[in-house]
């Protein structure tokens, strides 16, 4: 099994759950309030209040094969609006 | 006389509480009012503003100053961001120019809030539908924002990204604080109208808990305005200069509008500080969904960590001067 | 008459903000009300109407009919479950029968406290130690639940699922809601007794301050029911018609046992709504941790997203208009 | 070293730390407040406020021979009231 | 006389909730009051008790009285930690030592709010000068406490771990609780001086609510105190004597200064729960930045898990039992 | 690339975040809230309103030959104020 580690803007967070949907993976694991830095953007938690919100860090636990179709959804919406995807291994205890 | 304006606003709980927000940052005190809180103030106070300007815009009624007043509202708001667009042409691309313009041109509810608690001090009256045009204004900037960006920089942007006007009303009105606000509006004038006994019950919360939850909020607005300055160091001293000579001049054709509608100086004063204050609410948080290329850094940097600070310390008062002094006084 | 008692009781604050909560979802706003000020909200309300209820109690002492009240309340609350059951059966396993039937037993706070608003709009007087009946009917439901699927379905667990007594008293009567609203009962029933002042100045806090956060509260809520509502469409129409069908069915025995009481017209209102309304705190919360074969999204898509705003808006009025029908008047 | 993610709700949080004690690991951290989906269940924020809670997320670093034990000891947890638990590699820096 | 003081304390609203939260731990009810919530209240209290204090030390001036208690409260927070290292130095080393000897030469506010609640429902005046004794004995024990550490073990730490004065005063003044106190405080008094309206319509958020929210608060403290109790036990009976025989004695030096200074009874009890109380909030926050070393169960156990839970209950009554014995009643 | 974890007392979060800039990682995200048990404390929500603060959990994805800085940066205040960190393998999806 893999693991996939995705971190975006909480705002784009309903449109992402719903790729992974379509991508069918077999559940995914949310947590927000997330802040962080990256290349362009530093996201900090006092801004919140504005609705400009913060990051949201989702976790999927899926088979190899999903990948490539959840890579294919979100790959533009990361590219236009930031946020990094990453894989690795992991394996049900 | 505006000095001694200035000092009276200085003093008010409002104000040091801002002060005592900013020094936690100059200091670095660990004072922190942590998520979510600050959006629990923010919540309230566009309910409870909303309440009471519904109650009493039902009290007033729809007479012809009110309608004057919201157009000249929603005009303000068209015209203001492409004044600022033409400006911040020179220095930045479209995409940041047209994100700016925006917030320019739409509204801060909390400095509408400190206005209106200074015209309380100041014992000088204003009418309740003036939330109307706060209401109001929030929007069409946005809308502006997103056709400058759509008819300047048709080419620039991938294919897929052309924006559907759906999406662009969406984000303008259907923004959570324009939400709350306007429905909180709609409620209040629904309650007055049918069920005065529920205004009654509302006032404990809506109205005498206002001043002591503003005075909470901006304390911590002054933490997260503190907190910007850095970045805007960052941004350069246009966007600096900026920041504070367009809020002046926007209050500046505020007031000649204002002495054309005729207002009274307590409104007069609440529709310059509308003109005069920007938005960091609605406005970044749609630009941050259709216009991602531009920074959000510099429109949130310039509204919150400038425009915000100077309007509520030094411009409100200031802004009173000019009525004062433009607008003849009939009682 | 009835059409009119709906009509003023949703041109309450309340019922107002309940509706714009629901837009929030129907319109796609991005509105929301963060975790944890919904807990907050929740926490203060249960916390507010307990040490009021105490403090009535206490003014009205443990007179007959306050005693009657109580027991017709936990009675109704052994017997609706089991009526529930044996309809659920009919199409759900034992699991999700018990579950839900468990629900309908209980009550749900936030539809009591909206009826207490809508009897001191129309000016109709109600009794304090209403309260007490609240807060003893939320747990016996949930006892009868787990009994039930004891009892039904031995078999079809596995054994060291076998149900302790010690727990399922632990899930029901100590429950945190239930927990706060029978302990703030006891301290206002105290500080009434041996303090007086201290009541005095618990009543900004628990007096003033509650029809403003009943009316956030009920916001939070107006999202949070709309979005159960997709979840309900795959439940299926059975479930939809039981979610409407069940309350007006015990409101209707409700009623009757209320005449049979002679409560006054408010006080039998309140116990209607007690009867007619469904738990969606103390319950699934118990069903949750006890019954986990049992499907959540039943039990909370019927209570949360149809019952429960069922009740708010239509159910209050007609249960009165039930209630003036049924019950005489005397004064 | 091994990492240990294990993901279920949040009322279960403290049997599920206990048994973590009783396995002799060497630590653990907790995120709460964490939204998901699973096979059968979707678990949102918005519902926290009832009493349902949301998701609880904890981190294990602990030697592989803990394994076995934490396993025999959640394993009847997870599959009565749902949840995951899957492995990683993971050293420390 | 004592314990009819006592249970006159008892069963007030603050202690009562007090009790409820000790319960939930006690009975295992899932009652919870979820983080930032806390802190939340812990704010409103500081910027309510900060303000109110501001408000009435404008009225009082800096009169004789006030000043001799503040020097008087500074000297309380150098000598107490001092005494309290040398009896503790007889079971721990320098580090932990140091800790709690800070701790318990500072002060708790909520103890001191109780303690003013309690004088409010016995009907006896006390000064709003007080507050300002309050806030200025936050901080010094903290410096008692680094001195102490780096006079006596200066060579037990890592040579990079040497501490610098900066971070020292930084620690003690500028810690969040301190700031939000001190700077409130300074607000009420500004607001007093120049805008006597702004302090009026403050009244409703300062005042008004200020009772309830103090029960809210300490309904979560009594869950929190009664947490700490497990890792007092670990901690071992010296430290559990230590927890509940400090008090006192603190108490007993600080009824014999109030008689020195003269002080009223109600500024008397005031002054000696200041002095009897132990910090939980800005002592620990610096200690755990500043001196790492020492164990935070030993100090958040003992000052949570026994000291505030024996003070708001039992210590209040029992000092204003002393303070009426040994002060001689002077109208 | 490699994946970072490290979890510590939010009160060094600052510190933490600035020696990290100084090591160049091209990002890195923050958890706060988080709560846990190590050798020595456990960190508990109740205590929050303190000022004690939770932990924080911080995500690092960067190549490795960041590492090193990061490690000679961050061990001495890891040692000294507690707290751990572990390295695993993950790739940009
Ligand atoms: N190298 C990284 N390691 C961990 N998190 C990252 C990294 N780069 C970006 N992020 C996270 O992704 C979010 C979006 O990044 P950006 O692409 O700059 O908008 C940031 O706010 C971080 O929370
Ligand atoms: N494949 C998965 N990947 C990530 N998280 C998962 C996955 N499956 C389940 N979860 C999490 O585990 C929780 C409990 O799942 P369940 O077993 O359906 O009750 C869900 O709410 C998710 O947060
Ligand atoms: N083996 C471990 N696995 C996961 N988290 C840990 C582990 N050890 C320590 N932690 C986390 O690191 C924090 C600081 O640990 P300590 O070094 O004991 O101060 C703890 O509160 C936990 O959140
Ligand atoms: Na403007
Ligand atoms: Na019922
Ligand atoms: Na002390």
């Amino acid at each position: 099994m893999k693991r996939l580690d995705l971190i975006f803007s909480e705002r784009e967070l309903d449109a992402m759950l719903k790729s992974l949907e379509k991508a069918e993976v077999p559940g995914y694991t949310v947590m927000k309030h997330v802040t962080g830095r990256g290349p362009e953007r530093i996201v900090s938690e006092d801004m919140e209040f504005t609705g400009l919100g913060a990051n949201a860090h989702v976790i999927v636990f899926c088979p190899e094969h999903n990948l490539e179709k959840i890579k294919a959804y979100i790959q533009p919406v990361l590219s236009f609006y930031g946020g990094v995807a990453y894989v690795s291994e992991a394996n049900p205890l | 006389m505006n000095t001694s304006l200035i000092l009276q606003n200085v003093l008010t709980p409002p104000v040091l509480f801002f002060f005592l927000g900013i020094l936690v940052v100059f200091f670095q005190s660990d004072l922190e009012i942590p998520s979510p809180l600050p959006k629990l103030f923010s919540l309230y106070l566009l309910l409870a503003i909303g309440f009471k300007g519904g109650v009493q815009l039902e009290a007033s009624g729809l007479a012809p100053p009110v309608i004057s007043t919201v157009f000249a509202a929603i005009g303000m708001s068209l015209v203001i961001p492409l004044i600022c667009f033409c400006i911040l042409r020179i220095k930045f691309n479209v995409f940041n120019s047209a994100a700016i313009a925006a917030a320019y041109g739409s509204i801060s509810a909390v400095t509408f809030i400190t206005a209106e608690s200074f015209l309380e001090s100041q014992g000088i009256p204003f009418d309740g539908f003036m939330v109307a045009a706060l209401a109001i204004m929030e929007s069409p900037a946005i809308i502006v924002g997103l056709l400058l960006v759509k008819l300047a920089a048709p080419k620039e942007r991938p294919i897929e990204r052309v924006m559907r006007w759906r999406e662009i009303l969406h984000e303008s009105m259907l923004n959570g604080s324009v939400y709350l606000l306007l429905g909180s509006l709609l409620i209040g004038f629904l309650t007055a109208a049918f069920n005065p006994s529920g205004v009654t019950k509302m006032q404990p919360f809506t109205g005498k808990l206002f001043y002591g939850v503003e005075c909470f909020f901006l304390l911590d607005m002054g933490i997260v305005a503190a907190q910007r300055l850095p970045s805007l160091k960052k941004a350069g001293s246009f966007l600096i200069a900026f920041a504070i000579g367009m809020p002046i001049f926007n209050a500046f054709i505020g007031v000649l509008v204002a002495k054309a509608l005729s207002l009274q100086p307590g409104n007069a004063l609440l529709f310059v500080v509308l003109c005069a204050s920007a938005s960091y609410l609605a406005v970044p948080t749609a630009m941050r969904m259709t216009v991602p290329e531009a920074k959000s850094s510099y429109y949130i940097s310039t509204t919150l960590g400038l425009t915000f600070p100077f309007n509520i310390v030094i411009g409100i008062p200031v802004y009173m001067g000019l009525v004062n002094r433009i607008i003849p006084l009939t009682t």
